[in-house]
């Protein structure tokens, strides 16, 4: 069996982490092998916790997450950073893109297109949501 | 006498100052519930909706009602996910986020696609840093600008110009409508206008309503750059 | 000279009118938006539970893990519910629908719990009537002397009074602290005491700020009862 996606979670709000470390870790091929309620925690962890996949919340209490972005693909420039927001506007799927991140979600369809999104990103390619692609 | 003088000026600077104060506060406000509507109950509706995706991968291959009911449930979701856009954004527009000119430029397009008046916008910067309070006070003079000739100008053409000048902001709202009389400026029950001077007063600007170029109204905003915000 | 007089007069009540605009307008606001929250968000959320619940029925005697889940969905709903009440409950109180006897007693006792400070409440009626307008007037007048209480004043006792007294109702917020110096009083970035002053102005009402009765500080606000709010 080949290894499973690796994947981190960034975000402020507990209950949605609960839920997204639910969904993830219910599939074969993924697990979730961290979290951080912040930014400044997630790249502290993220220095000693190899990831494949970083799912980063875009509004987190200390810092921007665009900013975070930045920081991880610095440091870590293999690990694919999957941006989740609540915005719908494709112009921060189009900045969240520019700044290095290989995907965008919105959080209202992380239910459909979350796992699908993890994968995609995870083998090296780009992922944005068919709104957004056509919007693009 | 002088000091009676004094005394009225010292009490109008207080009373300016706890208007500036007010706008102030409420824009403080609308931004900290604005973020906890979209933070706090968009996480959880997400939440919810994932966890309906898990309930429904555990029911794989079940019966058709009960799928249907997830279904339904994610719809009203979907639902809620609208009214906590449309309530945040009636409280902070997220166009702001992107800037000042991409924020009048919306509210132009905006305007144009409600009212069927043409409503054209032009810029001689394709960014202008203004600090966030700047930028709020822009954004709602505008509104309420476009608001009234909404309601009172009749007007067929409007054209906004925002434009930076040496170390000065300035925007114009102008329409060709039916035109402000003093008598207006002055009616009791409207504050659109006069919140409009406090707002931009408040931040060391000022704000001029007059007659338009040919005809109409002209509303005119200048708003000083400080050094620190062109950085 | 007198014209020039006149004129700082007019811009001053001019000025005035304006606060207290802001002040209504924004009370509206926040009842507006609290009951979009409550409304709309609040109604989406009861339609999901009582799905959830259908759904539950629907599955009756499933496996454990569906069942579990749907548990877990529902705390997720009530939390979501709790978080709708209190940003909701931030912008308007709900104890102010059940009047303002219930709504500054409940003030009195929520300061007490939070300061392990003694805070009395007495009024002479079981219920006073007055307009919602000055309901919201009593009620953040109240707010904001308890926060300067529980910020400032170091107090062991506070006595909060509300009265019907003829055709005014009389609040008295006494504390026994250190007491409130003129100076404090005139401080630039302070405006807690002069928005009371301006929201009692604004519905024809005063407010006073003064030293307590033995010692500490004194606030009363006095606001007239219309023929029309006593009915
Ligand atoms: N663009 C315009 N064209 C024609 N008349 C205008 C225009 N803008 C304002 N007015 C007139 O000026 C008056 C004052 O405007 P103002 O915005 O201060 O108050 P309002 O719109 O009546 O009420 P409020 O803004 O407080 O809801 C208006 O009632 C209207 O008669
Ligand atoms: N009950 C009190 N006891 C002692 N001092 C007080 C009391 N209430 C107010 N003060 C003093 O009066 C000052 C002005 O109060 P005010 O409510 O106007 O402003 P603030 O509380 O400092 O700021 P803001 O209310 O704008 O957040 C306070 O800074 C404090 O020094
Ligand atoms: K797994
Ligand atoms: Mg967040
Ligand atoms: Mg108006
Ligand atoms: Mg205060």
């Amino acid at each position: 069996m080949t290894e499973k996606i690796r994947v981190f979670i960034v975000d402020d709000h507990a209950i949605l982490r609960t839920g997204l470390k639910q969904i993830l870790n219910e599939s074969d091929d993924v697990c979730v092998i961290g979290e951080a309620d912040c930014g400044s925690k997630a790249l502290h962890s993220l220095s000693q916790l190899p990831s494949d996949v970083v799912l980063l919340d875009i509004s987190l209490p200390d810092r921007n997450g665009l900013e975070v972005l930045k920081l991880i693909k610095r440091d870590q420039p293999k690990t694919a950073v999957l941006m989740l927001s609540m915005h719908r506007e494709d112009q921060y799927a189009i900045r969240s893109l520019k700044a290095g991140a290989s995907g965008y979600l919105s959080k209202q369809s992380a239910d459909s297109e979350l796992l699908n999104a993890v994968r995609v990103v995870a083998c090296g390619k780009k992922y944005v949501s068919p709104e957004v692609a056509q919007a693009l | 006498s002088k000091r009676e003088k004094l005394e009225i000026e010292q009490s109008h600077a207080r009373l300016a100052e706890l208007s500036a104060h007010l706008v102030k506060a409420r824009e403080e406000e609308r931004i900290h519930i604005a973020r906890e509507i979209h933070d706090d109950l968009g996480g959880n509706l997400s939440a919810i909706k994932i966890g309906l995706m898990s309930l429904k991968n555990k029911l794989s291959g079940e019966q058709a009602p009960v799928l249907q009911q997830l279904e339904r449930l994610s719809m009203v979701i979907d639902q809620t996910f609208e009214s906590v856009h449309r309530i945040a954004s009636d409280l902070r527009p997220d166009i702001l986020e992107l800037g000042i000119v991409a924020a009048i430029e919306w509210q132009a397009r905006s305007f144009e696609q409600q009212m069927e008046t043409t409503c054209d916008f032009s810029c001689n910067q394709e960014h202008i840093k203004v600090s966030p309070e700047q930028a709020i006070t822009l954004f709602r003079i505008c509104q309420e600008a476009l608001s009234n000739i909404a309601k009172y100008a009749q007007a067929s053409q409007v054209d906004i110009l925002l434009q930076l000048r040496g170390d000065e902001v300035v925007l114009i709202i102008n329409d060709d409508g039916i035109g402000i009389s003093p008598e207006d400026q002055l009616k009791q029950n409207s504050f659109g206008l006069r919140g409009m001077m406090e707002r931009a007063a408040a931040v060391n600007g000022s704000c001029a309503i007059g007659p338009g170029v040919q005809k109409g109204t002209r509303v005119r905003v200048t708003l000083p750059l400080s050094a620190q915000d062109e950085s």
